[in-house]
């Protein structure tokens, strides 16, 4: 554990944040905003018309781990695509089928050129099995779980490439 | 025993569940909406699923979810906690149709119990008092008027058509009777085009009483004595306690007894309330049964030494009850304050949101129930408990003076709660005599509520 | 009944006593050094005076400082909580002198227990056992073997001018002894120039069980039963517990009634603990008196139900016990973790400072003694307990289930604490199985310690 | 009571704010916002349209008041004086006397010039009167306490104006 704050060698490295302003101004960044544990680095650049990320409230709603108890399948929030893309998730819990019947080819691929009514693949939950559609346009460009994986209420199933 | 239970609730009773899986070596999934994602309590379960959107009716409430879940976590039982599923006889029977132990009373004693007329048939069978009244519709004025002589007044009369208070006349002496039927017919009919009525015995400041029951799968059914809810706000229940203060202990005996009958001529097990009315010359009548466990349980725990959780989860595996009536030896003072997210000064407002400093109390005699830490949110989505402050000490004097200490030492900022009402009420001499009744709220903060 | 009191001490038995105050009717009057400036715990307080600097000899042991206070501040009575002045009998007399009750027992028993010798014959004429040993130095051999063998193998050659455990020597037969003798003489001689030894029966991985005792100024003396407190750290209490597990109830029984004997010789009153050896036979020992209330009361508090900082405070007020012993009924099993700011990985180097997060555990069969919040200062100068966590189950299987649950449910950021070691304590099977001593500690995280 | 934050030696290390600010300038930074543990460092820039962030619900060291709890005779941390003061304050716990013996001229009155050696007032603790000194040089511009009033340790008793 950390201990008092005065006592620890270096509050903030200046080299560090140097060297993120470099990042940034080369790159064009208009914001960092990093954090490891207690220690957060936030930098923004340029036009007033960035959006102000809004500060953590989050600090505010640590993760209490008790650091013996044991984390069996904690599902993390749905990371960020890294492109404009488009995430099918799904719309309830239980198990993904990728195709129609054992023996059919999945619904759709990596590849797929999905419209919004495009069925996507199946989700049975208490032996009923719901057809779940694109509603998006665009090209499968990630299938995200294996078939017969469960999956929770907004698990991402797909990414949908909406302009390729 | 159960390897795996999932707990198809939230909040304080969810975290409550966890922990009583932890000490029995039970892992435990929760399942939580996307208003309750990152809630800390989460993280002490084993296992966490998202099961759907805030709303209550597609997560907490939506059954093939909360089975679906259950079936692939690979769990032998659900915990449905209070609320939400709780009490829904049809979960019950879908649990048991997946071959999933549902940790609460059998579907058929729910379906007993749940509707209002049979139960009171059922208590009536099994010699518990119920409210006495009229067994359908009055039709003649003489049938009213001998009815009324023989409950004696004041007596009630409601239009079978009312609900919720409306369509209610209180009639105290004989001599107003009869006009009184003709008014409330009258009223009726214009009201709701049905001027049938039906006349009860009207209970006047009633105490609420309620007994808790245990019950095990092999037809022992034990109690573990009242609680005095009677501090309530427009039914919800703010404060409880136990021992029922005043309440002669002969009544007293009476009661759980009557509780224990009616439980056992609807085959009951698992834990149960059955909730009374006592009125002012400490007789009581038959309400109902919450057959599930209740928010105010931990009241009952600290007066017997009974963990009434661990008990549903051992009744529900087969496990007979490790403890006879004579066992059950009820000892000291419990109190019970809800701190609820709402702000009594203001009409008792919804007030959630970030919880911007927690510091609450500790010490000899304090337990305290709770899902909050220091930067949680409160949704807005659910009801407004959010910690539940519980004292146990020899005396009920020494419980008030410990309840009005942690009151005073409890620091909440960010949301508005109960603790200064609470902090009113530990105070108030009615309530310091024991003699408040389910009306003492509104008639006594009646400007603020 | 005291009108004010002022709490000669800090921590979280200052708050304990404000509590009890609160609870009571009665104002407290904390004193503080400046090193507890701001503490939270002191506004709790109705009073609270600055006393000295951080340093314990011109604030908390200043006696003249905690005099004038408690004149300017008109109390009636001063409890010196635990450490600090809470055994010194000069203290207690100023105290009489200036005409404010001491909330303790009388300077008297607390010279009569305050010597080792003269508590250990006055253990002897009572009746109680004390550790077998000669009675002044060995001078011949001869005298030596005849003791040995009555007192039977191991015992111990202790030198007379050593100490904390320097110039002993443990024989562990006959054959050994002459020259052990010889060699512990010679040792001494040349390491305190003082060659003479005395001899002691050498109890073999010990544990340690004490007798809470409570009496009045009118003569009665009870027992609240024992604790075992044999999880030790260099005499450092680490766990406590009761009832002492795997302890016949003969001799519990015993040892209880051991230690009321000799209360009641020393002229005893207030609360205090006798403490003894038990050893692998289950034969007891008397140590010595601790002539105050002790860290580890609450321990006895959740087993009994009886508040010992309230009757300590009414014993002084010359109220008389309010029970007699057969009121007194042990129930369940109580645990207590002291949590301590201080690393157990790096040789428990203590690790005051600023506590960044603070998240306490709750819920059923959880007891939380503590001054920190979110937000305090350890501060470098005093011990360093920062709470202590105790839990209360009907069975020990289950208490230690429950304080499992309760230490991993804790959360403390910014200082170091004891909460890592006492989760492999809960885990270990030793523990578990009742059979530890005072050098299992030692023994088991030799490498860490 | 006094905030924590106060009695430490140095809550804010300029050295590292300019060399921010300088980066800031050089980069056209609109903010930066560094945290470690308690620590937070928050700096923006130009545009005023930048949404401030709403500053941080975790306020360092924050004094618990129970609300309701009686508060007494709270006494204050002393305060800082308004000039380059000096204060003397009680070296220990006890009632305060402004003269040698009732009736005498006080040791001290508003305009006294002090030396070290001054003795200013008694303290009396258990029957025993100390003589407190001066311990500075100056003119005494303030007495802070009554006569026979109780003063704690650390209470202000006079202010010394050493320049006058």
């Amino acid at each position: 554990m950390a201990d008092d704050a005065s006592t620890q060698p270096n509050p903030f490295d200046l080299q560090t944040i140097e060297q993120l302003v470099a990042l940034m101004s080369k790159h064009d960044l208009s914001e960092i905003d990093l954090r490891q544990g207690e220690q957060r680095i936030c930098l923004r650049r340029g036009g007033a018309s960035a959006t102000p990320a809004p500060l953590p409230a989050v600090t505010a709603n640590p993760a209490p781990v008790a650091l013996s108890a044991p984390k069996a399948t904690e599902t993390p929030p749905p990371a960020s695509p890294p492109r404009q893309l488009i995430e099918i998730k799904s719309p309830t819990v239980g198990t993904f089928y990728a195709q129609e019947k054992p023996g059919s080819p999945p619904y759709v691929t990596v590849g797929s050129r999905v419209t919004p009514t495009t069925i996507v693949c199946q989700i049975e939950a208490m032996k009923v099995f719901n057809e779940i559609t694109a509603d998006c346009s665009g090209v499968v460009v990630e299938v995200c779980v294996q078939n017969k994986e469960f999956v929770e209420y907004g698990t991402v199933l797909f990414r949908v490439d909406p302009n390729a | 025993m159960f390897q795996r239970i999932l707990i198809a609730n939230r909040g304080e009773i969810a975290l409550r569940i966890i922990r009583a899986c932890k000490e029995m070596g039970i892992e435990s999934v929760a399942v939580y909406s996307e208003a309750d994602r990152g809630a800390p309590y989460l993280q002490l379960a084993d296992q966490s699923i998202c099961i759907g959107p805030a709303i209550a009716t597609e997560s907490y409430l939506k059954i093939p979810r909360l089975i679906s879940a259950a079936e692939a976590a690979d769990v032998q039982a659900i915990h449905p906690g209070y609320g939400f599923l709780s009490e829904n006889a049809h979960f019950a029977e879908v649990c048991r149709d997946c071959k999933i132990e549902f940790i609460g009373p059998p579907p058929e004693a729910m379906h007993r119990l749940g509707n209002k007329n049979e139960a009171r048939k059922l208590a009536q069978k099994a010699g518990v008092p119920v409210v006495p009244g009229s067994e359908g519709l009055i039709e003649k004025d003489e049938e009213a008027l001998a009815l009324a002589r023989e409950m004696g007044f004041p007596v009630l009369i409601k239009a079978a058509a009312g609900g919720g208070g409306r369509g209610m006349r209180v009639i105290r002496e004989e001599a107003a009777l009869l006009s009184g039927l003709r008014a409330a017919r009258q009223e009726a009919e214009s009201a709701f085009k049905d001027g049938s009525v039906y006349l009860e015995k009207y209970i006047e400041q009633p105490r609420h009483v309620e007994v808790q029951l245990l019950g095990d799968r092999l037809g022992n059914v034990i109690h573990l004595w009242e609680r005095d809810c009677s501090l309530q706000r427009r039914h919800q229940k703010l404060v409880e306690e136990s021992p029922a203060p005043n309440l002669p202990d002969s009544v007293r005996k009476k009661i759980c007894e009557s509780a224990v009958r009616l439980a056992k001529a609807a085959g009951y097990y698992s834990a149960g309330t059955c909730e009374f009315l006592v009125d002012k010359q400490n007789r009581f009548y038959f309400i109902e049964v919450n057959a599930r466990i209740q928010v105010e349980h931990p009241v009952t725990e600290l007066v017997t030494g009974v963990d009434l959780v661990k008990a549903q989860i051992r009744v529900a595996a087969g496990e007979p009850l490790p403890f006879a009536q004579r066992d059950i030896v009820h000892r000291g003072c419990a109190i019970e304050c809800r701190i609820n997210a709402e702000d009594p000064a203001s009409h008792f407002r919804p007030s959630p949101g970030l919880i911007t400093r927690w510091q609450p109390p500790g010490g000899p005699g304090v337990r305290l129930d709770t899902h909050a830490v220091a930067g949680y949110r409160v949704p807005p989505n659910y009801d407004s408990l959010v910690a539940k402050l519980l004292v146990y000490q020899p005396t009920r004097a020494d419980a008030i003076a410990c309840m009005r200490r942690a009151l005073d030492e409890f620091i909440i900022e960010g949301i508005h709660t109960t603790i200064p009402l609470h902090r009113e009420i530990m105070r108030h001499p009615a309530f310091q005599a024991g003699q408040v009744d389910t009306t003492f709220i509104e008639r006594t903060w009646q400007k603020k509520g």
